[in-house]
Order: structure tokens, then C-alpha cells, then sequence
């Protein structure tokens, strides 16, 4: 995923080909968060996880317009961001089992996976924490002049926090190409996000001077397109930008969160606003074989339990190794 | 006696000062309609409305900052910071405002502010939801800071946290919420700095704190079963703790360990040793030995955090150790 | 001052009435903070002192509007804002002298001077620690339902402080009365501050659809203009507002800095921004005998040597009285 | 050999860092053009340029944030933070984020990040610009801390410090910025975890470190007219600190010290006691005694800050009474 080239297409075909892939994308980050629920109810994926079902569209429209070398900072709710941005899904799986076979080797888990090499600095445990990593990575990437940008994932909840404004100064300040992308599900933990926080975003990013763009979260080729947009110019012009997009977030705040503060007709609507599905009727209109999808589906589920069981015959991390590794050498 | 859930403690605390008391608010994260994210302040706001629960954005820094403000203009407010390690977004407002106004200010005024702040590992939550920073607030003048380890004590410390009228870190385990003990029909305040000797024993002194007392409980049992006879003090306040008490112990029994959950290394023990290795020397039979954490995050998997936590075998072994 | 009633008059003499209570609260500023320039360059007064000489215009025209009750929360740069909400001189003083009868007996100083009873509720060390304070306290206003209103000052370089961002959106989520008053003087320490930050405050409150107002700090007349309207009308909607100012740091940053940083012929500019002489000039203009104003010169001498006097006779503050008031009781 | 100021030495240390490295950025507030509130990086800026000195807003949290992410994306930044008390606005960056970052990431990347916080008091500063807080940083698992006295040291450290790949905490006491040392042409990186014997002794050991050695080697010589002979230790790293080499001092002396700046309860020095008290039990002949700093704010007038630092006269007592 995230070594295709930059910018939506204009041919039909060409268009039809982009949503295919973001809906392959979208697929496989809902299978395999569908599969950690299960493994979370199952026991065999301990501590707390926050899934991003409903949400996809935005880390898979965003990393279409991403390389290796780009970075990206995650969040709590970052499964789907980690994975667009093509970390490993055994080292990925087994992680959340908290393997030795992990990428972070059973030490981090759902809430700390990263995996540096293909730019994944790292989801965060700290609500707003990988705000001025993202920052500080840009910084990085306009020193070493490789034209390389940095993506800062946040829910709208971090909008509260005040390292949201030193951060939109610094990247103004000193044109420093991060895009500020706001999975705006309407939410922070069991608070809704109006009652939280009173600013609008398009506004704070005008007060700094910073581009500001909406995309609808629902709509995958809505967000791929904007966030084209946005990287195609920060590439050139080494500007920050901030992009905001709505989604839903189907699951609770963590798993097993009933979400019972929620109005039953607010969660009955949301089988509306599934970008997956939205990808889905719009690619068999355009004609896509059903059964092709279909075909699709089963290829993750095997690739997906494929993971699931590598994780579950790999050893379990080792005390003593962990121990001698707190300290780099 | 009733029997009541630590958690529930906690909550009937909030509610019965913030019956006594119109001046007593709750500041924090979730705690309002949700009831909070462990269910402590659950019916808070139904009962006392949103004036007096208010349900903050995700802003710690000014979830204190603001207490400060609202503590230096009459109100009693108590704060609840989501998880401790999120303290660190709210240093300045603690140490630097907090903890230094009454002083600073000649005296002229007070901070009446209470920071509860769940701390602790075990629910594989990672490094950053897990951790016990109270050896950095005992550091700081001006501040008090308890950790409660039964229902009663999470009760009476928290009462007196809120009458108090300086700041308060008040430290609750999170492993503790779920955990039933006697309540009593009309439990009482408990005074800042007095320990608590959770058992009597004639051979070694076990200090702790905190969930960490349960562990030293099963340890001591253990070391009686091998003629061991281990008293157990549960310090419940950390600054001012209760020097005389501990010196007391230890001129019974002369020999001293020290168990917390927090990372050994410069945490909590190292100031008891420290002043039982200066006015309690000449009582010493034995080396005193600490068991805390080692050096290291909080790992996620469960096998890790498990082979992290202290527990109750590594407290024997130590209690072995003195006793050589 | 603190007792005056609200807004500025219409009538003329009115207006000359008003504007020379400003003249005299902005003169016994003046004078006390060369009186504490001079007594630190004798070494009298220890520590790092930050005068606000050029920048008098902003708390005296603001406090015009307040009473007693209300609360100030003040910066390192805060003896004006502490003079003119009527702090005690004499306890002032000995305070920046750091006597027994300063009024933190001498364990505060210039960075922590407070006086809880006239509602000044400490100046700060920390940029932008009391934006949280007067927010606070605001929030204890809104909740006692007395009326009384928060003064939030700061300066143009706190603006970079997440907390600010913070407050402002606490502050226009639940309506709290609180003025984020900026004392915006160019400068943060050695740097300008137009090299620092680049958010434009105006949009800034816009974002939370906050008031914004600016005042041209050189008029003191126009200070209180503006935030006498803005005050009248957050007693009654209890809502907060911002209100910039313009003015100039006279002196260094701190006491003993010489300011090489700045552009020689910025420095010989200020002479012209001086809100007192412009003050001055209007009161003249507007036939008020000069002489009466040199009198009043010599009354406030006499009243701050007659402070001095007091300090210096006062005892040095007692060790073991400081060590055992840590804490309240 | 040479002399150079404490502070020059800071800078040179930079400087050669800078030359030797690209990668090495400097992050802080008027450390550019103004070379640094207290001219520690004179000069950088104009022989480095702004791209690699960088002029920070006010925005404390920000700068060690952005360098975390920085120091992920292949940079060595050293920020500057003011002073120490601000860093209670930076904690989540240097704590939750630099702290872990290796670990967590099961070691896939590093965090070669250095923070500069300038401690201490003596400047009538008062009590938010004054604070020596060094024991909260070694209490955190994956920080390193240091805290140089000479400077020798003060240069070794920071280029040990700037070539870590793991991030430190170099700790500047503010008061020595203008006191003269010797600076060999030379000059060598120092590991960390090596303390110095600033003064060989058979009596007692005093274990110190920053600008507190000036008082011990003080006291040492006012206790050698009092036929005392005192080994003064400095320890240059707190965080790992020279277990080896103070448990060797006290086999010989048998008798213990410890003397900081900062506030005694809880501070580095109740760790080195706990430590000696364990394992150096059999070696000692007396209590461990430790002078700090009470337990108060620092206070404003000079007098009262006077009374309140600790001094080469309070550890001479304290010397005497581990005689007794
Ligand atoms: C600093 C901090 N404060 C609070 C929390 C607890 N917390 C975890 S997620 C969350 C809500 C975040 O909301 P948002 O940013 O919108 O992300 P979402 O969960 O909706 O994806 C909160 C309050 C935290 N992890 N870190
Ligand atoms: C949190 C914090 N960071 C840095 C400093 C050092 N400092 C003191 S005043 C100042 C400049 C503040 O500028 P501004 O807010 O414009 O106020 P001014 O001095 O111009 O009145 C700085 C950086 C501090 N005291 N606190
Ligand atoms: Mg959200
Ligand atoms: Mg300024």
C-alpha cells in the first residue's frame, strides 16, 4: 500500500482500480480488527484494545499518497493506521498476543506497536503523545531535504490538548511538511467531542495560516482524493496541512465497552455510515464481479489466520532478554 | 459490618463530603454522565448535577491548573487524572503551583486541592498506563500524598484529603477497585501520616503500601509457615509518613524490608531505608532489603508483567535473606 | 483603583476625571518600578525583577473596571497588574526587599507576589502558568454566582503555551468570565516574538467564538474604552473575551539586560511610546495645570520612599517562623 | 592546561559535538541569535546556522516532543530546557515517549536524545526557578541522568551524552556556569556510571555530586583540621550511578555521607543510603547520615535562602556525628 504512487486517478478505470485497492485495504484492516475482537473476547489478546472499525477509510486513503520513508505517529486507535502504512501482520498479530514473534516482541502491544522501518514511529498511549513526534519527525524530514512528509493521526478528543496548538504553531512557523489528519468519530472515550471541545478546526488552522480540508470519511474516494490533494502540494511546498474526516466508530471505546451512553438510534444508524460497505456498493455499480470480492474476502481470512496461527505456536517473550533491553547499546 | 468494594469507597467519599461540603466539586475525564472510567464517581452527576461533576475535555494540564484556580478562590475541587502516568501532563499546575502557593504566598492563602490518580500494573495496559510515580511527589514540598489499601482507608483518607486545606496526591490502585472490605456504618477520617500495623509480628518488618499490602499479607503467611513471624505495616500515607511507627517496629524486630509495586530504584523505599539506615541504625540485625520493581517499563504481554510485578514469593525470599 | 465603578464616561470632564486617575495609577507604577530599578541595581533588591515600564496603560485601565472580589491572575512582568489591583505598597515593597513584612514575608518576591484579599492571586514564574488559575478562578465565579469576573493576563510569548489553548476552549465551551488580557510588547525574553509565534489571536478566539478586541496600549484612555466594554458586557453574559494590547518593554527583559539585541533605533523609538507622556500630554492639552501634576510626582515619592524607608527598617524574615509553614493548618 | 568555565566547557561541548556530527541539532528557547539565557551556546548559531539551531517558541512540551520525533527520524537533538522547574511542562515527552520508546518498540529504534535542565539555587530566584529535581528522572527505567562539577566533566559527559543512543538527562547547577576548571587539550568523553574520587580519604566517605562538591571538598578540608580525613566522592552519574566504586570507598571508611543540593527526603541521596544499607550493611561502623535540603519551597529573600541551602557547616555535623 504505501509504495503506490501519489494522487487519485482521472480515467474511470484508473478510479475504479484506486477504490479497488482501498477497499482491499479497508477490508483487510476490518478482517483483522475483527479477528482481535474475537481474540480479545477469546483471552487471547490481553491488556486494553481500541479497534478503528468504521474508520479505515481515512489511514487507507491517506497512506495510498505515502512511501517507506514517510512517518507517520499513531494513536490508541491506530491498528488501521499502522497497518495502511504496511506494517508486518505477523509481527503485527503476534504482537497484540504478545509474542516474542512480535514486532515489538510482546513489549508494547496494541497500544505502542511500531514498526520504524516502514516509517510507523509508533501508536501512542497518550491521548495527543504522537502529536510532536509527528512534528519532530517533519522537522527531520525538511533537514534531510528527501522531500519525505510526516502524518500526525489524532481523534477528535486531542483536539483539547494544548500540544495541538504548540504544534500547529511550530509546523506554521517553520514550514514543516506534517499533515495533522483528525479521525473525527464524534467521540472520546464515552463523551461525545461537541460537549468537549468548542473550536473548529478549520478555523485554528486559518488562525495559523495552515490549509485546512474536509473529506467524508464514508467515502473513501472522498479522502483519497483530498488527502492527494494535500500531500501532492506539502511535497512541493513543505507546508502543514490539516485534514479532517468524519467517521463513526462502530465499536465500543476499548473492547468490551457496551456503549450504553450512546442513543440505540445513533448506533442503529451507523450500518449507514460503513465506509467498507459504501466501497463495496459502489465498486459492484461500477461493476465489479461480487464473487471477485468475495474471493478477496476469503484470501485475508486465510492470510489473517495465517498470522493467528503463527502467533499462537511462537514462544512467549522472554523476561530475562527484556529485561537486558531497556537501554539501547 | 458492611462489606464494600474499594471503588465504591472511594465514590461514597466524594459523595459524603460533597454532601457536607457545597464547596467540594469533581474535576476530571468521563466522570460525569459515564461515571468515570473505572465507575468510581458512578451517580456523582446524576446527584450533584453538572455544576458541581464537571466532565472536562481531554486537558489535564488544565483539569489542575484550573483546580488550582478554583481552590484559590473558595471551592474545594478534586480532580481525578485518568491514569497517573497522565500526570505528567499536569506537573506544573501540581509542583510548581499546587504545592508551592501557601508557602510562596507567605501563607496568605491555601490550596485545597485533591489529585486522585489511579496508579499500577497487572491489566497489561503498557508502559504508559501502569506506572507508580509517587516517589516523585513525596519529593515535593508542599505536597501530602497517600496511597489507601482497604476500603475503610480509601474512605478516611480521602475525607481527609478533601478537608485537608493543602494539595493532595491521593493514589488509588487500580487493581484494587473491584476488591470488598469492611466498611464501617460510620467510617471514620483517617489522619495523614499514621501507619497501620496490617499484622504483628515479632521477627522481621515488612513496610508497604498500597495493593502491595495484600502480597506482603500472603508473604507473611508463608514466612510463618517456615517459623517466620513477619509484621506487616501498611504505611497508607506516604508524606508525611509515619517514621515513629516503622522505628518503633524495627526496634522490635530489627530487621527490615520495604515492598512497593512502584520501581525500586529511587521510588518510595529508598527514603525509608534511607532514614532507617540514620536514626534507626543501631536497631539494624540484618541489611534492610527493598522489593519493588525492576529497572524497566511496564511490558505488555501478560507472561512479562507477570515475571515484572513484585509478588509475595519475591518478598519471601527477602524476608529470608534478613532473617539469615 | 479596584473600587471604581465601571466603564468609561461620556462627558468631557468626566473623561479628563478618568483619565487622570490613570495618569496617577500609571505614575505610581512608573515610580515604583524605577524606585525597584534603582534598588536593584544598589543591590537592595535581589533575584531577577521584570519591570514593566512602557506597559502600565494595560492594568490600570483594566482594573478600573474591577472590584475587590474579582481576581487577577498575574505574570512574572506583574507588579503593575499587582499595583493596580491595589496591592498593598508597603507590603510591596518589602516583599521585593525580602522582609518579615513583605507581604509574602520576603519567601515569594517579584515572580510570586500575591495578595489574596484584594483578589490578586499571584504573579507567576511560569509563562503562562496563571491561565489556568484565572480560569479556575473564573469557573468559581461562574459557580458562586456573585458577578465577579477573572483577569487572565499574559504576554505575546505565552501565547505559544498549549495551556492557552486549553483555557480558551474551557473558558468559551462553559462559559466562564474570564479576560485573557495580552500585554503584547513584541517581545519573549531576547527573541521576538513575531519570529515565535505566528497564530493571529483575533482568529484564534474566533475559532471558540470568543470576543476578541484589540486596544492600543500607548492610550490608556483607549485600554479602558475597550475593556470597560468588554467587561460590562461579561458581567452580564458571563462569557469570556480577549482583549490585545499593544505596548512596549522599556526596560530589558529582566533588570541588568541590556537589550543589545534590539535594533538601537527600535530602542530610541520607544521614547515615543510611552503611555504616561502620552498621557501626560493629553491631560495638559486638556488644560490641567501642569504644575498640579508635578505635585502629584512628589506626593507618590513621598509615599513609596516612605515604603522603602519602612523595608529597610523592617526585620530579615525568620528561617525556622518559613521552614514550618509548608503547609496550611 | 587550559581553564575554561563551566559553562564555556557546555559549549565547547556542543560545538565539537555539532562539527563532529551532523545530525546533532540544538532545540531550546534564545538559544539562536541571544546564545542561550545564560550564554551557554554563544555563538552556535552563528557558526551553525538556524537550521541547526533552533529557536523555540515557548513551548516547553513541544520542544522535547519534536525532538523525540526528530530524534526518531535519525537526528541527535539536545534541547534546552530553561530551566529545570519547566520541565515539569515536558514530562510526558522526556518520561512516557523518550523514556520508553526503545523498549517498548522491543528495540527496533532508539531515542539518542539529551535534555539540558539547568538546576539549582542561590540566584534569590525563589521557588519555581530553583528546584533540583534529578531524582524523578532516575527513577524512570531508559533515562540516563548525569550532573557534572567540574569542567572536565561537565564536557566529557555531554559528549558521552550527545553520542547515547539513549536519552539523558545532563543536568547543569547554574551556580557553576562561571567557576573556572581545568580543560585538558584533549579532552575525553566520560562513560557514564563512573563517579570520581575528587579527594582520597580514610575516615569517612561523602558521596555528592554538582555544584555541591565545591561545599564537601570545603568541609573535607575544615573536618581535616578536626583530624577527620573525609573521601569525597563525586558521582558525575546518577542514573546509572558507580554502585562499585562508593561500596569500595565505604570498605575502607566504613562510614557514610551523602550530600546534595536538593531536597533531602526522597532525593538521590535516600538511594545511595538504601543501597549502602543493603548491601554495604557489613561494611558500616555507623548510621548513613544524609544532608539535602529541608523539606521547603526555596525560598526568595537571601536571608531565608541562605538558612535553606545546604552548606559545607551542616555536613561538617554531619561528618562529626558519624565519628561519634
Ligand atoms: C493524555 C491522556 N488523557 C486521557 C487518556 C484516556 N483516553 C484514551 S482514549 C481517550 C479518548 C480519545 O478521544 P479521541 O482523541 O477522539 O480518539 P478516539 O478514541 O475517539 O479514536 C481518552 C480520554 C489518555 N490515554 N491520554
Ligand atoms: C514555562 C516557562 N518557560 C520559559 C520561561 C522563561 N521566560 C521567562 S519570561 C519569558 C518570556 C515571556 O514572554 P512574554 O510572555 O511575551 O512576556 P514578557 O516578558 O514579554 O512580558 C521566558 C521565556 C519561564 N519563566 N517559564
Ligand atoms: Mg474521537
Ligand atoms: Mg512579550
Amino acid at each position: 500500500m504505501s509504495k503506490k504512487s501519489p494522487a487519485a486517478a482521472a480515467g474511470s478505470a484508473k478510479t475504479d482500480d484506486t477504490l479497488l485497492a482501498c477497499y482491499r485495504a479497508m477490508l483487510r484492516i476490518r478482517k483483522v480488527e475483527q479477528r482481535l475482537s474475537k481474540l480479545f473476547a477469546d483471552k487471547e489478546v490481553p491488556g486494553f484494545i481500541h479497534l478503528s472499525i468504521g474508520q479505515e477509510s481515512v489511514p487507507v486513503a491517506i497512506s495510498r499518497h505515502l512511501r517507506d520513508s514517510d512517518t507517520i505517529a499513531a494513536t490508541h486507535r491506530g491498528h488501521g493506521q499502522a497497518l495502511a502504512k504496511g506494517i508486518d501482520l505477523h509481527g503485527f498479530v503476534a504482537e497484540m498476543m504478545g509474542r516474542e514473534s512480535g514486532i515489538c516482541r510482546g513489549r508494547g502491544g496494541s497500544m505502542h506497536i511500531a514498526e520504524a522501518k516502514v516509517g510507523m514511529l509508533g501508536a501512542n498511549g497518550i491521548v495527543g503523545g504522537g502529536m510532536s513526534i509527528a512534528t519532530g519527525s517533519a522537522l527531520a524530514h525538511k533537514l534531510s531535504g528527501k522531500g519525505d512528509i510526516a502524518v500526525c493521526y489524532f481523534g477528535d478528543g486531542a483536539l483539547a490538548e494544548g500540544i495541538f496548538h504548540e504544534c500547529l504553531n511550530l509546523a506554521a512557523l517553520w514550514s514543516l511538511p506534517v499533515l495533522f489528519a483528525c479521525e473525527n468519530n464524534g467521540w472520546g472515550e464515552f463523551s461525545r467531542t461537541d460537549r468537549q471541545f468548542c473550536g473548529k478546526l478549520a478555523q485554528l488552522a486559518g488562525a495559523f495560516d495552515v490549509t485546512y480540508r474536509f473529506a467524508n470519511g464514508l467515502d473513501v474516494a472522498d479522502v483519497t482524493q483530498v488527502a492527494g490533494e494535500l500531500i501532492d502540494v506539502m511535497r512541493v511546498d513543505r507546508r502543514p496541512a490539516v485534514l479532517e474526516c468524519k467517521v463513526e466508530r462502530f465499536h465500543g471505546h476499548f473492547e468490551g465497552d457496551p456503549q450504553k451512553y450512546r442513543d440505540p438510534a445513533e448506533l442503529a444508524a451507523l450500518a449507514d455510515k460503513d465506509p467498507l460497505a459504501h466501497a463495496r456498493l459502489a465498486l459492484e455499480r461500477a461493476g465489479v464481479d461480487p464473487a471477485s470480492l468475495d474471493a478477496l474476502d476469503a484470501e485475508l481470512t486465510r492470510e489473517i489466520e495465517a498470522a493467528v496461527d503463527a502467533a499462537r505456536a511462537a514462544p512467549q517473550p522472554d523476561f530475562a532478554s527484556a529485561r537486558a533491553d531497556v537501554y539501547a547499546h | 459490618m458492611e462489606q464494600m468494594r474499594f471503588g465504591q469507597a472511594i465514590g461514597k467519599a466524594l459523595a459524603d463530603a460533597m454532601q457536607a461540603d457545597p464547596t467540594v466539586i469533581l474535576f476530571g475525564e468521563d466522570i460525569g454522565e459515564a461515571g468515570g472510567p473505572f465507575g468510581v464517581t458512578r451517580g456523582l452527576y446524576q446527584t450533584f448535577g453538572a455544576a458541581r461533576v464537571l466532565d472536562f475535555p481531554i486537558s489535564e494540564a488544565a483539569i489542575v491548573g484550573t483546580a488550582v484556580g478554583a481552590a484559590l478562590s473558595g471551592y474545594r475541587p478534586v480532580a481525578e487524572i485518568m491514569f497517573m502516568d497522565f500526570c505528567t501532563l499536569a506537573m506544573d499546575a501540581i509542583v510548581n503551583q499546587a504545592a508551592k502557593a501557601h508557602f510562596m504566598f507567605g501563607g496568605q492563602t491555601s490550596v485545597p486541592l485533591v489529585v486522585r490518580a489511579p496508579h499500577g500494573g497487572g491489566l497489561n495496559a503498557g508502559a504508559q498506563h501502569s506506572q507508580c510515580l509517587e516517589a516523585w511527589f513525596a519529593h515535593v514540598p508542599g505536597l501530602h500524598v497517600v496511597c489507601p489499601a482497604t476500603p475503610a482507608d480509601a474512605y478516611g483518607l480521602l475525607r481527609t484529603a478533601i478537608d485537608s486545606p493543602n494539595p493532595v496526591l491521593y493514589i488509588e490502585n487500580k487493581a484494587l477497585y473491584a476488591r470488598k472490605g469492611d466498611m464501617p456504618e460510620m467510617p471514620a477520617a483517617i489522619p495523614f501520616g499514621q501507619a497501620r500495623i496490617a499484622r504483628a509480628g515479632r521477627d522481621v518488618t515488612v513496610v508497604t503500601y498500597g495493593a502491595a499490602l495484600y502480597q506482603a499479607e500472603a508473604a507473611a503467611q508463608q514466612a510463618a509457615t517456615l517459623g517466620i513471624d513477619v509484621e506487616v505495616i501498611d504505611l497508607r500515607s506516604l508524606q508525611p509518613w509515619d517514621e515513629a511507627s516503622v522505628l518503633a517496629s524495627l526496634s522490635r524486630t530489627h530487621r527490615l524490608v520495604i515492598f512497593h509495586e512502584a520501581v525500586e530504584a529511587f521510588g518510595v523505599g529508598a527514603e525509608i531505608a534511607a532514614r532507617m539506615a540514620d536514626v534507626g541504625f543501631d536497631e539494624l540485625d540484618a541489611p534492610i532489603v527493598r522489593v519493588g520493581a525492576p529497572f524497566m517499563p511496564t511490558p505488555y504481554s501478560p507472561d512479562l508483567e507477570h515475571a515484572y510485578l513484585p509478588n509475595a514469593a519475591r518478598l519471601l525470599a527477602a524476608i529470608e535473606r534478613v532473617m539469615l
